[in-house]
């Protein structure tokens, strides 16, 4: 299978769109990240020149078009930048895209296609480096994607291009140049499904996008101290598999979850939540929640590295979740 | 212009102009007997700018309206049986109920979605200009927006990029606070700006602007033809900058119907407008100012003006008693509309 | 003891702060709200005529414009509106305003006072019924005041304008005009000390604004049939006090948390989680959330109860709870 | 003006200009040797109006400046060892490591937050004039900002509010991207406006504006004291548009020192200037601009130049060492920096 990056699959796909639909339009500055992979749009910019269009610093205005523009049935993948480059957008998206549908009583669909990179832009501080899928996820009305790599990037962008939902795809600021065995052809990965990446019964290891790989290194390093650690990709948190997480858990009894984003009403606590109300009898320890802690992004290296998950950090919460509960039926 | 219409056309438009003021009499009076419960805006005095808008419109135009919308929705044709149902929250309503007065929306007449923030209109309409200038064919989108939605930042970005991308968007402006411009009065009736004239805003831009009087139904339809016919022929947006004075009714937060509901005979009879509110009925009142044209020209005779506001008050009651008798949506309902 | 509504204890300590500041700003349109409560504002508007601005509809703008006075010293209380209006500022409010003490290194403060309406506007629905507090607190760096009556307006609103953070005031959109005994004289409710408004031996009920009104109803049936309940008014989300949410469920073994806002990465999701991880071996059964449901709040009165948090609602939960858990220790 | 300045002045200015230069300079090769790891936004080309307009301001007097903030902070007279060891993260620096290159500040001198989103500083300084203006004396703010920002619609509310209160705001609109003004070419380096010329904008509120070669310190001067004067007068904001070639080595979006390191002798020696980028030295760089009427004037010999340039390269490669010296803060520190 060939190798590509995140931004191989990205144009995969978005080559994909503009061949099977001619009012496919994107939209966006640094659709490929600000760094050396952005070089990889040029061939496809030059092919596609007529639907291309680079916006101005208009955030707010360019997020509410490219929802106009889907509410007459057009799609146009409309890249808004680092997720804090999203915030001035915040109206379009939380008034205008999340309720439209529910205000027309479902007589209105809006498609629209937003993609936004997360995550710690090393040395960017508090205002680059953002993982707002808490903040996201409070907003019902639209689907939300976060691949854990190029794979995911292209099945799940291709489902979300096809989408009557709004949706935010969202990929890691420093992912784009990150690779994986991706198939040529087109498919797509079905939203609410999540990937059980690595199977294991001591701990339940939850995770999105580029935590997923932190979780899996942290499972290796479990695993070479005998605890069995099951990974899960949740992929989509809206709609989210819920049926993926409890089943784990039922097995596993330990749950650690795994999130860039802030501890606070974050990810990794909506996760914990559900588990505490629907699996509750499942657990045999606390939950713990690694995730970025409580306070704003400072640009120190030293600083990002204390507040960001880590492997080390979701061994440590594993062994500690391992042990303060009852021993697994089965070592791991 | 004024030949391009005849008798029948002026009685239809009317009938459009008047069927708005019965309807939202109707709603201040549904209001108040409790048949449904939210902060509504009235339409009430810019009737004659809504239905001239509207009627240089084509079917396959797209429009995106704001939170004084009622008289929108019924200008472009709205089934007012439908859009009252939808105020008092029925199932039976335009939107399920689910929209209530300030989102209701008929996407089967080309509305997006109408949405109650400041400024959002124009940012939607925008994107319906885009989508409609990629695509074949000559429609065009109408962005329906007040004087304050040019105080909202998304509002500057979105004209930017109408011109430049020269989108066909034609923008109204119904600027119904044309004496609060430039000072701080507070509140909502108010547009709190230092720009002298609002028509500068789009001009900074390089989009056409003109203004009119919101009161003249032929001035309006005069330059909304124009400016569609601009779009249409794929030169870029057009705005429409159309001043009324606020009725006395809309002034407060919470409307009132200060003016009472509107008598027909004030369209020919001097001494049926007294009181407070007799320059508003004599100068400002759109509804009334069109009747007595067509009462001038001879389009109309009083009677037949008579039974023409009899037909429409008894289709609003129609309307009412469709409205009334409607269910409220089933509870989990709402589950349904939230994902295709 | 004086009743007072909302309003008057807001005016009561706005008052108080143009008297001993000269420099003290009120800036927004309808500061008290859209109901009748609004009358109350114009004798205070009439006396410091001078200093009360009504800003053009220009959220974005003119909360930066309060962080930015703040960080020169002066206090403006900004009011921003309902809770949706502030989402065109939101840019303003999490880039601008929440990292900038620590973007500076600790060097700058930033006292802006921001306010704003949160809950159910009946009939406004998508854009006017908004309870965002997950997604505001997700982002560190700014004090959460969540009132639950007219008295905790009064101290914990005098607390905020002392404070040399930002605070985000949150009263209720349909709160203006509920009363309380609220005194005459200046007092100040710390921050980040819940209130234990009822004491019970069975389950916890957490609660905070509004809701903390509707639990101690569902407390009082469930007293009816036997249940004990302790009913926590959170009072401050940021800071939390963890303590007396842990302290209750160490005695009753059964929490449910009570929000208006959405489930999802909600206030709920945030106080389940952190009980799932500190107060794990406290609980007896699993935790239940009493939120508004993950979906767009619609216009119709109907749909509005549907998705919304009741105390038959809570009742119903705790009984839920307190069925499922052991058998309490003590009867309530 | 120019006889304002004596030769000690001059030389001042002339060394202020030269140290943000070889500031510039170290902090590209710093990045290069791996001191630090962030996108950054070098201030070379401007070096002139941004010294300009600090030597108009006083003590008391407040700033917001944006992403391209270095040359703002060594221009108001921050310690470059400081400002060097934030960007390089160390806990010696101006802002405890916490800042680096995009947020760093020095409130001491009177910077208030440094925002890196675009269009921030614009509202943030708004809000600077504000306070300024509720308070006794004459202090003015300054918000220090691109072209690129007059895109974002925060911008248009802060200079209508600016303009309604009569803030003492002067806006300094560096505008570094002249050719790319109208077209939508893409990427960071570039305005996409519809607007014909960038001071139709702040004209649109009824805010003076003037446009100035942003290469020439004398001519911002001049403005800057003008534009400072007028806030400190009370009457109101004024917007200053310093107008300059983009520096080649800003067009990438990572920086590179397309241009090399500054040879000084290339203010008098036509011969050294050669090459690519020949235009630009000749005409185009600030510095070179300065020191060659300082020549001309006879203020400095050449010896004397040479000499200066020597002290400020010594001068920044002491705070090279200084900050490559620091520690970084301890990891647990940053929790010190939430709340006050
Ligand atoms: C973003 C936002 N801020 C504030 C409001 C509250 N609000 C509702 S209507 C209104 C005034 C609108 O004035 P204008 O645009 O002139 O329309 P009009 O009501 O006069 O027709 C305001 C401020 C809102 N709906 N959205
Ligand atoms: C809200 C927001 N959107 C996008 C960006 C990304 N960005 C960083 S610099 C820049 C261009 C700024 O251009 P200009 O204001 O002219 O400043 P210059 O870099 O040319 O000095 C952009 C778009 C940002 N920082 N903030
Ligand atoms: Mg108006
Ligand atoms: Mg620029």
């Amino acid at each position: 299978m060939p190798t590509k990056n995140y931004a191989d699959a990205m144009l995969d796909v978005l080559r994909t769109a503009m061949e099977e639909d001619p009012s496919f339009v994107v939209m966006g500055n640094e659709v490929l990240g600000i760094g050396p992979e952005g070089a990889q749009f040029e061939p496809f910019q030059r092919e596609y020149s007529e639907r291309i269009y680079f916006p101005p610093c208009s955030e707010a205005s360019f997020a509410a078009l490219a929802a106009g523009a889907a509410m007459c049935g057009q799609r146009v993948f409309a890249h808004l930048g680092l997720a804090p480059f999203t915030y001035p957008a915040f109206s379009s998206i939380a008034n205008e895209i999340a309720s439209a549908r529910t205000s027309s009583g479902g007589r209105l669909d809006v498609p629209v296609i937003m993609h936004m990179s997360h995550g710690l832009l090393h040395g960017g501080g508090g205002q680059h480096s953002e993982t707002p899928m808490g903040m996201y996820w409070n907003l019902p009305g639209i689907e939300i994607v976060m691949p854990s790599g190029a794979r995911e990037v292209k099945g799940l962008l291709r489902t979300a291009i096809r989408s009557d939902n709004p949706t935010l795809v969202v990929t890691h600021a420093f992912g784009y140049g990150a690779t994986d065995d991706v198939p040529d052809e087109d498919y797509e990965i079905p939203f609410g499904v999540a990937d059980l990446r690595r199977e294991g019964n001591d701990v339940t290891l939850v995770a999105c996008s580029a935590m997923v790989g932190v979780a899996l290194e942290a499972a290796e390093q479990l695993a070479a101290d005998g605890v069995g650690a099951e990974v899960i990709d949740l992929r989509t948190l809206v709609p989210l598999d819920e049926a993926a997480i409890l089943a784990s858990v039922a097995k596993t009894g330990h749950l650690v979850v795994v999130d860039e984003g802030r501890l606070r009403c974050g990810v990794a606590s909506e996760i914990a939540a559900t588990v505490s109300e629907r699996g509750f009898d499942s657990l045999r320890a606390p939950i713990a929640r690694v995730a970025r802690l409580d306070v704003p992004v400072s640009a120190s290296a030293i600083h990002e590295a204390h507040i960001s998950p880590s492997a080390e950090k979701i061994v440590a919460a594993a062994k500690g979740a391992v042990g303060a509960g009852a021993p697994a039926a089965s070592g791991g | 212009m004024a030949e391009r219409w005849d008798k029948a056309d002026r009685t239809r438009l009317l009938e459009r102009m008047l069927t708005i003021r019965r309807f939202e009499e109707a709603v201040d009076r549904l209001f108040h007997e409790q048949a449904f419960f939210a902060h509504y805006h009235l339409y009430i005095g810019q009737e004659a700018t809504g239905v001239a808008v509207m009627e240089a419109l084509g079917p396959d135009d797209r429009l995106a309206t704001h939170h004084r919308n009622h008289g929108h929705v019924i200008a472009r044709g709205s089934d007012p049986s439908l859009a009252l149902a939808e105020i008092l929250g029925r199932d039976t309503g335009l939107n399920h109920g689910c929209a209530g007065t300030l989102h209701m929306s008929d996407p089967d007449l080309g509305f997006i979605s109408t949405s109650a923030i400041v400024g959002g209109s124009i940012s939607l309409a925008t994107g319906a200009g885009f989508a409609l200038k990629q695509a074949d064919g000559d429609a065009v989108a109408v962005g329906l927006f007040g004087d304050g939605a040019l105080e909202e930042g998304v509002s500057f970005e979105s004209l930017n990029m109408a011109a430049l991308y020269s989108l066909p968007v034609v923008y109204v402006c119904e600027n119904n606070s044309p004496g609060a411009l430039g000072s701080a009065g507070g509140g909502f009736p108010t547009s709190v700006s230092a720009v002298k004239d609002l028509t500068d805003i789009p001009r900074t831009f390089g989009i056409p602007v003109e203004t009119v009087d919101g009161r003249r139904f032929d001035e309006v339809h005069e330059l909304a033809a124009r400016a569609v016919d601009h779009c249409r022929r794929r030169e870029g947006p057009y705005f429409i900058h159309a001043v009324t004075d606020r009725w006395a009714g809309s002034q407060p937060l919470w409307p009132e119907m200060t003016t009472g509901e509107t008598e027909i005979a004030r369209a020919y009879d001097e001494a049926a407008i007294e009181g407070e509110h007799a320059d508003w009925f004599r100068d400002h009142d759109p509804v009334l100012i069109y009747a007595r044209e067509l009462l001038a020209s001879g389009d109309l005779s009083r009677d037949e003006l008579a039974e023409l506001d009899a037909r429409v008050t008894a289709r609003i009651a129609e309307a009412s008693e469709f409205a009334l008798a409607g269910s409220p949506p089933a509870p989990e309902s709402v589950n349904d509309y939230v994902f295709a």
